[in-house]
């Protein structure tokens, strides 16, 4: 071209050594590192709005019948809402400490961690299960069978449709972390990370503290609504 | 000219030259910017078309104040439609105080009118020249909207809620009347006209057909449904006296206070266990499944007929507007 | 100018087998094949089209009953909206010449972005086979109760095929913003992106703020009218006006994913056939930004008479008209661009004429609607549906033609006839005007859209419309002949048919695999094209 | 090429801070605070949130896109609901002449008509349906 606004340098050379986790369409691992995790901010944000239409319907409903949802809510089981908070925090915490150990090139310390992270989930998931069967069992399931003693009953159904939409939603997330978490304890066990590269382990813990933080709302919007206007 | 293609729509009611005229300066408006900036790509593709694409442009990169100016002119044009066009908004939503009051349901596929003084009729509605009429109207199922062109007049039917507009018809005649809420199969056949009358030929259109009026069917409803067996004009009956009560407000059980209007007596007899009258129990059983939209209406109706007899009448012998004579169950406007 | 020996290879001939197409990561034969995916849902959609405009001749509902002919404008509507528009020109388009324009090798991540191709067929195939399973009626709003209870069609269905589609769009939207941001060539400053990167860039943060919202309304609706559960079930106390905020929350600003991709190839192409650099730059790039967060203040305007309190109606009124200033400024700077330009009217130019005079008529009549008083009258009548046709067959399909005769060298290295693209261009102009300006007439005079069968005085504007639809058809069909002739038969396209600037230009057409040689560098603004000859005119 | 890494007593810190603040939430939902109740829950989730967000995701030491990134999610968010409120909290405000709301009725009960798709005869005389 003859306009010389554009001038051309060779591309890196082909000889150096290649990092073997470096992607062909990438120049550096820094910049890998940063598309990686940039990519997984924007997906967050994406979860942020899949959430956020659901808990705009909660809002809405929330401030239309206030009291349907407080006896919504009185069907939940604070104690075991409560134990899997404190759960699920302690799993962001151990989730936290396999990032870490991964950066710092602990492999040993990393596995341990991520298979605590993965314990703790579980436990979420299998108390989410009992609380999940006692609905079932008292016909709290939305639709035609939906059964509920109550002045403000068909408000209630809403109340629970939301609660198996959010909290269906959330445990659908932690399957998944779970599943992503189940391969990255494996490639961690195999050595794959080093303190040069442990972009995948951050891209999950990313993940896995954005579920938490589902679980943090969820809890009281769900749990806690106005309670003692109820028991008074 | 083509003959018989219409290419404007009729003028049939008080608000159509009001929206007609808005419709004509956006007109103006906007044909003034397309015409610029079409006459100007015109020109400048022929005046500096070059056949050959050897040639280059001359260096002009921007120029900040006609970027300022060409934000901020279009913007004030805009804002003086919007003024414009939300002051024409607030004359179609806000209903005149004395208005004809006329009642809808529209339901899969067809609308149903029932005027206060009994007359019902489907897809068709008579109303007098000259005159606000208001319609209140809800859905049984789906969304529908009740459309009337001529009239530039149209709101969506909600299940669950009522909808209203009005309209003061300005000339005779059968205009259209349309559904515009894609309801379904036969959404293209919930269609039918409106027929604007003299006051007199409505007049004598209304004693022309029997039924019962609105309210006296709330009355039998009333009694029907055993509201009477409770709501004893004294107020001593189990619940409270519904005398007089229509347009005032009412103190709940849990302090607050709301207005006694359609809405909240249709919720009372739908759900009423939702809002419990201060000093009273739930006892009042919900009457969902037994009772009609337009059971509703006519109940409403009734309710509000009974504040304008004042005392301790008993709702039984509350006197509605009198019917016509020709009183039977079986209402049948002249439309039908 | 250099003449350099093409080296045989190219991204096309690189290899040919069917697997090496299907397990590609290279963004440019991903780009054809959304191109064929997309082509054949214009197809569908366009057939679906003509079938309306046979049955709307009369005012009878003559030729299919109404429950087909709901069928009909549901599926065109899906079809063309969530199949076409959406992701053509950046699925297509934006594909191609992305990682071109700026001067990477591919995408951020080249696997996700085959995988959003694969998301997007299975969402084409549930959708197609709830098409063939008998359709769906609801129109592509999908209001509710009648989709959650009372249809009786395919609402999951389809309902499901759009929510796979939509994470296809989310994952397009993600990988370019990425790669926007972290793979541009050294040089490459954020100031000499090109605009159609900026468009890009805008429509990327629409896709993933918007896009998953809709996903979660449709699987709400899905699961409401599967398992009963109660969101705007009006009989529990729901409420279905909170489905449309949540659909258009979306919905709205998803038309400007429809239109900001195409007014940014609108500006390439602009700039190129006027041989001048775009009038006013920044503005241009930053109305691009400006309508994709605006865009998300005005959805309620399809509210306006749905029952919602007339203060909201008020306060999203003011805001429709404040997201169309940033339009504004795109229009006018177009139009400044090509003020002592030199104008070379080839193929591509010509789709900008029709665009610029039809895109302005939509977006004009686009002020009739966001008007309060007005769209009382308007809303849900032909004159809508005129409104969005204008915009979005005569600004974002003629866009998206512009940028496609523009880059079509580039893809496939040849060149097709220029008299017989104008000859295209000229028939889907005129035959466009005569299908849908009659529409604006028959909408103010009161016809309902959505009418299968209408009031007898409305059949002469109807006729004129299904007139003009058939030129369009022709005008279209012209197009698909001489593309693909051209890609067997056409001449040698050369590097730079056009001689246009832009690093998508500099390497050899069709690109190599690796896009090029070596590293771009660049030192300088876009557009610089009064400076590179001195022959000024 | 990593994160910052961060000393780990201070994530035992902000794990300590999450149980406390956990804690505070469920004590305070049996104390009537009236309508304080729910404001003070969701500051309370709000808070968490952002500890989590600021440390254990690290955005305290990501770069000002990550941080604009975070904030523009919770700008969208707040579009969504506030531009929504504002057609629901405002219908109350219009009530037409006459008794009847307006447009901006709120919504309240549904109909009473089971979903089938029937366009039966008109029956102008039976409001009233067979007792079930
Ligand atoms: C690509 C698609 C696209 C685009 C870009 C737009 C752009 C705009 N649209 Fe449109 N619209 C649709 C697609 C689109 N629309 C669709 C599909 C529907 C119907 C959906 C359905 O119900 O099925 C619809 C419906 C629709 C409605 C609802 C109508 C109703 O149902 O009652 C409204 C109301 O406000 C509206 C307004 C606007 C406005 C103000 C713009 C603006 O962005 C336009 C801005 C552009 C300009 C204004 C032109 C350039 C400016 C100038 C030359 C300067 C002069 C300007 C001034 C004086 C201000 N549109
Ligand atoms: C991108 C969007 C898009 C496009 C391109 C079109 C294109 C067309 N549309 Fe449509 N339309 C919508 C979006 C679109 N539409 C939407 C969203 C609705 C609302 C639906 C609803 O109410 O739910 C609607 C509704 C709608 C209606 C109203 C129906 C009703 O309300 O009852 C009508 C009526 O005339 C109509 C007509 C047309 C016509 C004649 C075309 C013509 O432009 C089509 C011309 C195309 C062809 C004739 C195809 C031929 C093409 C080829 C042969 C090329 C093959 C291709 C290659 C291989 C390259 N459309
Ligand atoms: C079993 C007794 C009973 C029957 C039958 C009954 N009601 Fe009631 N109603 C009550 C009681 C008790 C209240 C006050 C508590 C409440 O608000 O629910 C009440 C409240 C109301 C109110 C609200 C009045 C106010 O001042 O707040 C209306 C309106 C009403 N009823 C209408 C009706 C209609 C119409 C019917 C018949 C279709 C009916 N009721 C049948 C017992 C009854
Ligand atoms: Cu009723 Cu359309
Ligand atoms: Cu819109």
């Amino acid at each position: 071209m003859a306009d010389g606004l554009v001038a051309h340098v060779d591309s890196h050379e082909h000889g150096e050594a290649h990092h073997p986790d470096l992607q062909h369409h990438f120049e550096t691992l820094g910049q890998q590192h940063e598309a990686a995790t940039l990519g997984m901010w924007v997906f967050l944000v994406t979860e942020v709005m899949f959430f956020g239409g659901l808990l705009m319907a909660y809002l809405l409903y929330r401030v239309w019948y206030p009291e349907a949802w407080a006896e919504g809510s009185l069907e939940l089981d604070i104690v075991l809402g409560g134990f899997n908070t404190v759960v699920l925090i302690g799993s962001s915490l151990t989730m936290a400490l396999a990032v870490r150990a991964a950066q710092t090139g602990l492999p040993k310390a990393t596995v341990r961690w991520l298979l605590l992270t993965m314990a703790l989930g579980l436990t979420f998931l299998v108390v989410k299960f009992f609380e999940y069967k006692h609905k079932w069992d008292l016909n709290h399931i939305p639709g035609e069978n939906f059964t509920f003693e109550g002045p403000h009953a068909p408000q209630v159904e809403i109340f629970i449709s939301l609660y198996f939409a959010l909290t269906g939603l959330h445990a659908l997330h932690m399957v998944i972390g779970f599943g992503i978490l189940s391969v990255i304890t494996w490639m961690a066990h195999r050595k794959r990370f080093t303190p040069e590269w442990s972009t995948p382990v951050e891209l999950s813990g990313l993940y896995w503290h954005f579920v938490d933080i589902v679980w943090i709302f969820l809890f009281p919007l769900l749990y806690l609504v106005d309670r003692v206007h109820q028991l008074n | 000219m083509l003959p018989g293609i219409p290419l404007f729509p009729e003028q049939a009611s008080t608000l159509a030259p009001e929206v007609d005229n808005l419709y004509f300066f956006i007109t103006a408006v906007t044909a003034f910017f397309a015409l610029l900036v079409v006459v100007l790509v015109v020109v400048f593709a022929i005046k500096y078309r070059d056949k050959t694409g050897e040639k280059v442009g001359h260096p002009i990169h921007g120029s900040l104040p006609l970027e300022i100016g060409w934000s901020i002119i279009p913007f004030l044009v805009a804002m003086v439609i919007f003024v414009w066009a939300t002051v024409v908004f607030f004359h179609i939503v806000r209903a005149p105080d004395q208005a004809l009051e006329v009642y809808s349901t529209g339901k899969q596929w067809m609308w149903r009118f029932q005027h206060i003084d009994g007359q019902s009729e489907i897809n068709e509605l008579h109303v007098p020249v000259g005159r606000p009429v208001k319609i209140t109207f809800t859905s049984e199922d789906v969304l529908h909207s009740l459309y009337f062109p001529a009239f530039r007049v149209k709101a969506d039917a909600i299940p669950g809620r009522y909808s209203s507009l009005w309209f003061t018809a300005t000339k005779t005649g059968e205009y259209h009347l349309f559904c515009a809420e894609y309801c379904g199969t036969a959404h293209s056949g919930m269609v039918g006209k409106v027929v604007v009358m003299e006051p007199d030929d409505y007049q004598a259109w209304l004693s022309g057909g029997g039924g019962l009026s609105l309210a006296a069917r709330g009355e039998q409803l009333f009694q029907q449904l055993g509201c009477v067996g409770c709501h004893l004009g004294d107020g001593s009956g189990r619940g409270p006296s519904l005398a007089g009560k229509y347009g005032t407000e009412e103190t709940l059980a849990t302090g607050a206070t709301v207005a006694i209007d359609d809405i909240y007596i249709r919720e009372s007899i739908l759900t009423p266990q939702m809002k419990l009258t201060a000093g009273y129990g739930p006892l009042m059983p919900t009457f969902q499944g037994l009772v009609t939209e337009e059971g509703v209406m006519s109940l409403i109706e009734y309710i509000k007929s009974l504040s304008s007899t004042a005392g301790p009448a008993a709702p039984t012998q509350a006197s509605a507007p009198a019917p016509p004579p020709a009183a039977s169950d079986n209402t049948g406007g002249p439309g039908e | 100018m250099t003449t350099t020996v093409l080296p045989r290879v190219n991204y096309l001939n690189v290899k040919h087998t069917v697997a090496s197409w299907l397990l590609t990561k290279d963004h440019k034969r991903i780009g054809i094949m959304y191109l064929i995916v997309v082509s054949l849902a214009f197809l569908i959609g366009g057939i679906f089209a003509a079938l309306i405009r046979v049955e709307l001749t009369t005012p009878l509902g003559d030729l299919v009953s109404d429950d087909t002919y709901n069928k009909l404008f549901t599926m065109h509507g899906v079809a063309m909206v969530f199949f076409v528009l959406i992701p053509a020109v950046p699925a297509i388009l934006g594909n191609f010449a992305l990682p071109l324009m700026i001067g990477a090798k591919d995408v951020a991540f080249p696997k996700i972005n085959l995988l959003s191709w694969y998301i997007f067929v299975i969402g084409f195939l549930f959708t197609i086979a709830a098409g063939i399973l008998g359709g769906v009626d609801t129109g592509w709003t999908f209001y509710t109760p009648y989709s959650s209870v009372y249809s009786n069609s395919n609402v999951l269905l389809t309902g499901i095929g759009i929510f796979i589609a939509g994470f296809s769009s989310i994952l397009t939207g993600l990988n370019f913003m990425v790669t926007i941001h972290r793979m541009r060539a050294p040089g490459m400053t954020w100031f000499r992106l090109p605009l159609f990167i900026w468009a890009l860039y805008a429509t990327s943060l629409v896709q993933i703020l918007g896009t998953p919202v809709i996903a979660i309304t449709v699987l709400m609706l899905a699961v409401e009218r599967a398992l009963g559960f109660g969101f705007f079930d009006p009989r529990l106390g729901g409420d279905p006006v909170l489905f449309q905020h949540l659909f258009w929350f979306y919905s709205h600003p998803a038309v400007y994913i429809m239109i900001l991709p195409p007014m940014g190839a609108i500006s390439e192409v602009i700039a190129c056939f006027s041989r001048k650099s775009i009038f006013g730059y920044s503005f241009v790039a930053f109305s691009s930004l400006a309508i994709a967060v605006f865009g998300f203040l005005v959805w309620a305007h399809h509210l306006f008479v749905s029952g919602i309190s007339p203060y909201s109606a008020m306060v999203f009124s003011f805001l429709s008209f404040a997201v169309a200033i940033p339009s504004a400024i795109k229009t006018f700077n177009w139009t400044a661009t090509m003020y002592r330009g030199a104008i070379w009217w080839q193929a591509p130019m010509m789709w900008v004429f029709g665009f610029m005079g039809l895109f302005l008529i939509g977006g004009l009549t686009g002020l009739f609607l966001a008007a309060l008083g007005l769209d009382v009258h308007l809303h849900d009548t032909y004159f809508v549906v005129a409104h969005f046709h204008y915009i979005m067959v005569g600004g974002a399909i003629m866009g998206y033609f512009a940028g496609l005769h523009y880059w079509w060298p580039k893809m496939t290295g040849k060149m097709y006839s220029n008299s017989a693209a104008t000859l295209a261009a000229l028939l889907v102009f005129v035959g466009f005007n005569l299908t849908f300006f009659p529409q604006f007439i028959v909408g103010y005079l009161g016809m309902p859209r959505r009418y299968h069968a209408y009031a007898d005085e409305f059949q002469v504007l109807n006729v004129l419309s299904s007139a003009g639809a058939s030129i369009m058809g022709v005008g279209y069909t012209l197009i698909a002949c001489y593309l693909l002739y051209s890609f067997f038969k056409g001449k040698d396209a050369g590097p730079n048919p056009w001689r246009a600037v832009g690093l998508e230009w500099e390497t050899q057409s069709p690109p190599i695999p690796e896009n090029f040689t070596e590293q771009p560098i660049v030192t300088a603004a876009p557009y610089g094209y009064e400076t590179r000859e001195s022959n000024v005119g | 090429m990593s994160g910052h890494v961060s000393p780990k007593s201070s994530y035992y810190a902000i794990f300590g801070s999450l149980m406390v603040l956990t804690a505070i939430t469920v004590g305070i939902a049996f104390v009537n605070l009236g309508a304080l109740n729910f404001p003070v829950a969701l500051s309370i989730a709000i808070l968490k949130a952002t500890l989590v967000i600021l440390f254990f995701m690290h955005v305290k030491y990501s770069s000002r896109l990550t941080k604009l990134i975070c904030g523009g999610a919770f700008f969208f968010l707040v579009v969504l609901f506030g531009l929504t409120m504002t057609d629901y909290l405002s219908r109350g405000w219009f009530v037409a002449p006459g008794g009847t709301a307006g447009a901006g009725t709120q919504l309240t009960v549904g109909p009473q008509t089971p979903p089938a798709a029937e366009a039966d005869e008109p029956d102008a005389d039976s409001a009233v349906t067979e007792e079930p």
